[in-house]
């Protein structure tokens, strides 16, 4: 089938037009007026402006929370907020509910309606479409954070529309995340466009100097694996993003628990980053930090005590490697939406780490650390290069083939579209490798180096590694052990 | 083992696919014949392919928390398509937040089983082992 | 004045004496036979013999939690160490309140009767003399781990009678704690004397071939200042033990917080030991393993997240240490003897930390922390060599007169006999520099460094460091800082 | 200031000092005359001492949970020794658990104002200025 969708930028007419669509998918559409939104944006102080912050935070040397929140009830979610940001978080995630993200928007309707008649939360986000600008602009009005929505494809265009109008700046635009974990049947070029749709709509603001930030999350990781592939999509979706006029990526790295990997990682990231905005001519993209993660789809310990010790483990690992922000879960994870004190002890122990840790400076450099990043940068470059290669220069024709020939890959993805044949396991001190390599295009001599430290942890466990040791893996974390053992099938 | 068709996957618009992977391949290492619609799935879907199957089970999973919302009146319809005898299990993060009577709301939805967040699949293939046993179809 | 004591083993016959007065002190005295001791002692278990289970859990490459724990009713004791037991834990300290420790067993016996009465307990931990052998046995055979009882100088020698007898197979002996924090006013003869009781104690038991262990806790760390003389006391208390027949002395290294601080010392301490032991001819002295220690007495947070925070993180600096064993707080530190439930939920989190850390051998190596080691070791080995010179080779008169003359000093010290000059504060980094060093024999060089550092932070600030500052960075940690402020004062 | 006398220290067999030589250093720098008996001070050496200074009032710590058993009968011991006007304060953990009922049942032993673990002395400071105020002694 022919692909029709090319790293190019939509032009302002066609976009124009486009908007017209998009508005129209529910009738708060019509609470957003672009020049009047830019105005607004323009009034907001710099602690509402998500680069800003990262940026301040960074220059303080200190490190800050970079929580999740959403709740259905508008009294709810600004007593959820205003209580996040009382604790001293000045970056504020907010998650939209599910039906809002498939635009099902009039069962967000009725669960909204249920859970304001009961007063009980019956949606597990906060329905943005159906609440609109003038409602949602209190709750970015009531406290002193900088906002970053959550959506996946269905919604996307129209959530960024609302968002941006009520004063949000930031926003992902990671269609491989929908890919990974969100979308069941779109295509590629689908996903592509939409995020094109958003890449423009940040593209319009900042042609109007209003800076609104995209978070790259890349394909999501499903599982106990390398985060190479994570990362070149991440940077795909920056590329992507950056052709529509995006001025400011903000990289995710998912610390997956080895501290030597994570550290690695942590550190090489940027610099992957910023090689490939360079390389493709968008040199006044910003970076303005990087966040760290606890995003590795682990499932989570379901005692308190151990769900603390995996928050702060996380926070710990986040502190050393000195990432401006970071994203911790709450103790409630394994059991449903965290209530609101949940969300604060959780916090406040995510919080006494970075503080605490974060002062000493201690450096930690070790050859693993290097081996790591190494490893991370050689499979990266690989990846993208094949990508690029794919698509003869053009990293959307290519991130389209990549897919369909299984060179970005990933296991346990929700579309149907991804060949899943990636599989992954951990070495003897915890590192991820991969146990099958699918089709990535992984350079012969680094394929040869996870081979090894599989077969060496073999040898020490007496047991072939297979999709059982993977799910062990898996399951470990939340049984307080890095490295699954039998026990856990 | 006779042939059993069991029906799999998450419904209405959850995404949580991970689990829903693991109990189909479970089911199939286990020797039954699985029909895997994966994540995203419409409850009329769940319905039209256990027509189509003559399914003996479904084994649905729901982790997003809308589960009683996306299964109003399931039971029913699963009746009104002839599925009288079939076996409805469902399991994963059922309400928006942990509550004590998240089963008995189920039950009344109309499920014959409901399980925990990461219920092991041991004590589920137990489960239904004995379920279809007592229906005398093992 | 004269003095008295000398670094000399006690006679057999007058140690046979001297017990009958000790053991005449409470009816419960009747219990405790020696000889039927010491075969009950042969009839345990390697599970419940302290040196041995640390040295598999060494060799196992993995770590305990060494935790606290005390309550005044028996069954409600036993049902604490069997759920400590239960959560893998191998180290059972054993906490007794203080009407015991200070020998008012009238006081004791009426608080046991008033929190049976109840059920409500009035003491804050077990009245294990009022409970006497034939009770206590029923505790210790309750659970598969090691007990290790704490008292402090009143009591020490009754209590180490009831506690060997009853299958305990450790205790401190560590007249340095009574000296900062336990006894008022004891000469440091008098502590040294009954030290010399203890160890003769244990000495008797390792000549019939029963090795207990003797924890060394030194000059308790009551403030914000480096652990050189808590290190040295260690030493000398290890070196009185073990000139009465001690044959398993088992080091603490008290974590103060700083990374690279805390680290060096962990590094460097078990060597001064041993240099130490060997140096003085107690060659066959075993150091079974160490212990990580959240005892610095600084104030605990009080709300539930940071307390997870300071547990996990203290947790992680020991398991990057690698020491056999921590002991951590739990979260109910700040406000009251722990439940039941805080010390499960504490010990998780502590527990899930020790495995994911632990499990990674992560090698971290940097010029701070060899730093910190060459500073620990100069200043140990200056006050030690100091004191042996003070006591002509004795280190028991040395210990006497040292006191005497500041030579070992710390600061809030209860014991009237302490000079309390010494005064300490952290710098920039957070790790801990003396400001004051009273007359502490430390390097001129050392002395220089110290200066520097605090120079540092006094022009980073602004201001001068003084006796404020120390109390800012005393209540830093229960605030989530490192580093105090001035909101802090 | 008129010349004011306080008595500290730690009461029964308690050995937290570090806490009771803060708080003396603390009324020492605020004016006071301070007379600190240390930790490990059994009740009658505070009234002992009371009455030798005349003192005008006891800031008293307690963190090691049982004072309620070492301060039976103390304030009637105080009247019997003639201290009829002096302020008692008390302040630390004062139970062996956290409970509601701790500050009343202080008062009830006789205690005019009692303080929770960890409490900052300027509070203190403030409210014996003014309780001495009330008293014109101030
Ligand atoms: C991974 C994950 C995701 C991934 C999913 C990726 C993917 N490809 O599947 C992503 C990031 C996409 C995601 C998105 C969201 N998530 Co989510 N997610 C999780 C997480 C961390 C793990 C779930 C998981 O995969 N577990 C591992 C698998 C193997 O376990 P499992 O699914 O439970 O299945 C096992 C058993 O339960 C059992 N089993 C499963 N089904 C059945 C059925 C029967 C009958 C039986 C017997 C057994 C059985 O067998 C399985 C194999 O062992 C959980 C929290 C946690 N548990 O730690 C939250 C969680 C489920 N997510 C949650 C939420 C709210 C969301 C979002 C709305 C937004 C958000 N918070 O970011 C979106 C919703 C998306 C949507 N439309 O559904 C909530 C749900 C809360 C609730 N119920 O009220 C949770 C609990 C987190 C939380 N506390 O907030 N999520
Ligand atoms: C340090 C410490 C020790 C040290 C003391 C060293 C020393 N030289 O003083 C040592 C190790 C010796 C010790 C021993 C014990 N301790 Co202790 N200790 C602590 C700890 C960690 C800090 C106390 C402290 O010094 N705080 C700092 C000082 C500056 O604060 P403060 O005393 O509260 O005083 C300030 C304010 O409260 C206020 N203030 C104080 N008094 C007053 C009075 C008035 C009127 C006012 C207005 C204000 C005021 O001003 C002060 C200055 O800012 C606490 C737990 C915690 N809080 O984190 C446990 C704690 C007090 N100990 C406890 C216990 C049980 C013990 C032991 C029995 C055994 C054990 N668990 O090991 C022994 C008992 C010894 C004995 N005979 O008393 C318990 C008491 C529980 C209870 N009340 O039920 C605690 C709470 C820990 C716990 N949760 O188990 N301890």
């Amino acid at each position: 089938m022919e692909i029709k969708v090319r790293q190019k930028r939509i032009d302002e007419d066609k976009f124009l037009e486009m908007r017209k669509g998009v508005l129209s998918l529910w009738h708060t559409g019509k609470e957003v007026e672009l020049d009047d939104a830019v105005g607004y944006q323009k009034s907001l102080p710099d602690s509402k402006i998500f680069h800003k912050v990262v940026q301040r935070v960074r220059e303080e040397g200190r490190m800050v929370l970079f929580p999740r929140s959403g709740t259905p009830i508008v009294e709810d979610e600004i007593e959820l907020v205003r209580s996040l940001n009382e604790l001293g978080i000045p970056l504020i995630p907010f998650t939209t509910d599910s039906y809002t993200r498939n635009l099902q928007l009039d069962k967000a309707q009725k669960g909204l309606e249920e859970s304001i008649r009961t007063g009980k939360p019956v949606l597990n986000g906060y329905p943005i479409i159906n609440h609109g600008v003038k409602t949602t602009r209190k709750v970015v009005e009531a406290c002193d954070g900088a906002f970053d929505p959550r959506c996946s494809r269905m919604a996307n265009s129209l959530v960024g529309e609302v968002a941006f109008a009520s004063g949000m700046t930031a926003m992902p635009n990671s269609f491989f995340a929908w890919i990974g974990g969100y979308d069941k049947k779109a295509t590629v070029e689908e996903c592509i466009e939409t995020a094109q749709y958003l890449g423009r709509l940040i593209g319009y603001y900042a042609d109007r100097d209003v800076i609104i930030t995209t978070d790259c999350h890349g394909w999501l990781p499903n599982g106990v694996y390398p985060m190479s592939v994570n990362i070149a999509t991440q940077i795909i979706e920056a590329l992507i993003s950056a052709e529509q006029g995006v001025k400011s990526v903000f990289p995710q790295i998912n610390l997956q628990g080895s501290m030597a990997q994570d550290l690695g990682d942590i550190r090489i990231v940027p610099k992957l980053y910023r090689k490939y905005l360079d390389k493709l001519g968008y040199n006044d993209v910003i970076i303005p930090g990087i966040v760290g993660s606890q995003v590795p789809l682990y499932p989570f310990p379901q005692d308190m005590g151990s769900a603390f010790g995996y928050i702060t483990y996380t926070a710990t690992v986040a502190a050393l490697g000195e990432v401006d922000a970071c994203f911790v879960k709450t103790i409630d994870e394994a059991n449903g939406i965290p209530t609101k004190e949940s969300h604060i002890e959780s916090y406040r122990s995510a919080k006494w780490i970075f503080d605490v840790v974060r002062q000493q400076k201690l450096e930690i450099d070790n050859e693993d650390i290097r081996q790591e990043m190494r490893i991370t940068e050689a499979e990266v470059t690989a990846i993208l290069d094949r990508v690029l290669e794919l698509g003869d220069g053009d990293i959307a024709v290519g991130a389209v083939k990549a897919v369909e020939a299984g060179v970005l890959d990933s296991p346990f993805s929700i579309n149907i579209h991804a060949k899943d044949q990636v599989l992954g396991v951990r070495d003897l001190k915890g590192a991820c490798r991969y146990l099958d390599f699918g089709n990535l295009p992984i350079p012969e001599e680094i394929k040869e180096f996870h081979r090894e430290k599989i077969a060496e942890r073999e040898k020490a466990e007496g047991r072939k590694l297979d999709y059982h040791a993977s799910l062990e893996d898996f399951w470990a974390i939340s049984k307080g052990q890095l490295i699954g053992t039998h026990a856990n099938s | 083992m006779k042939d059993i068709t069991v029906i799999t996957g998450t419904v209405g618009v959850d995404a949580h696919v991970i689990g829903t992977k693991i109990v189909s391949r479970a089911l199939r290492d286990a020797g039954y014949n699985v029909v895997a619609l994966g994540a995203q799935t419409p409850p009329e879907e769940f319905i039209k392919a256990a027509q189509e199957t003559d399914a003996d089970a479904m084994i649905m999973s729901s982790l997003y928390g809308m589960a009683e919302l996306d299964l109003q009146g399931f039971k029913d319809k699963c009746l009104e398509a002839g599925l009288d005898d079939i076996l409805l299990y469902i399991g994963g993060n059922l309400g928006i937040a942990k509550s004590d009577d998240i089963e008995m709301r189920f039950k009344k939805l109309g499920f014959d089983r409901v399980y925990p967040p990461a219920t092991d699949m041991k004590i589920a293939l137990a489960d239904l082992q004995n379920d279809l046993e007592a229906k005398g179809k093992l």
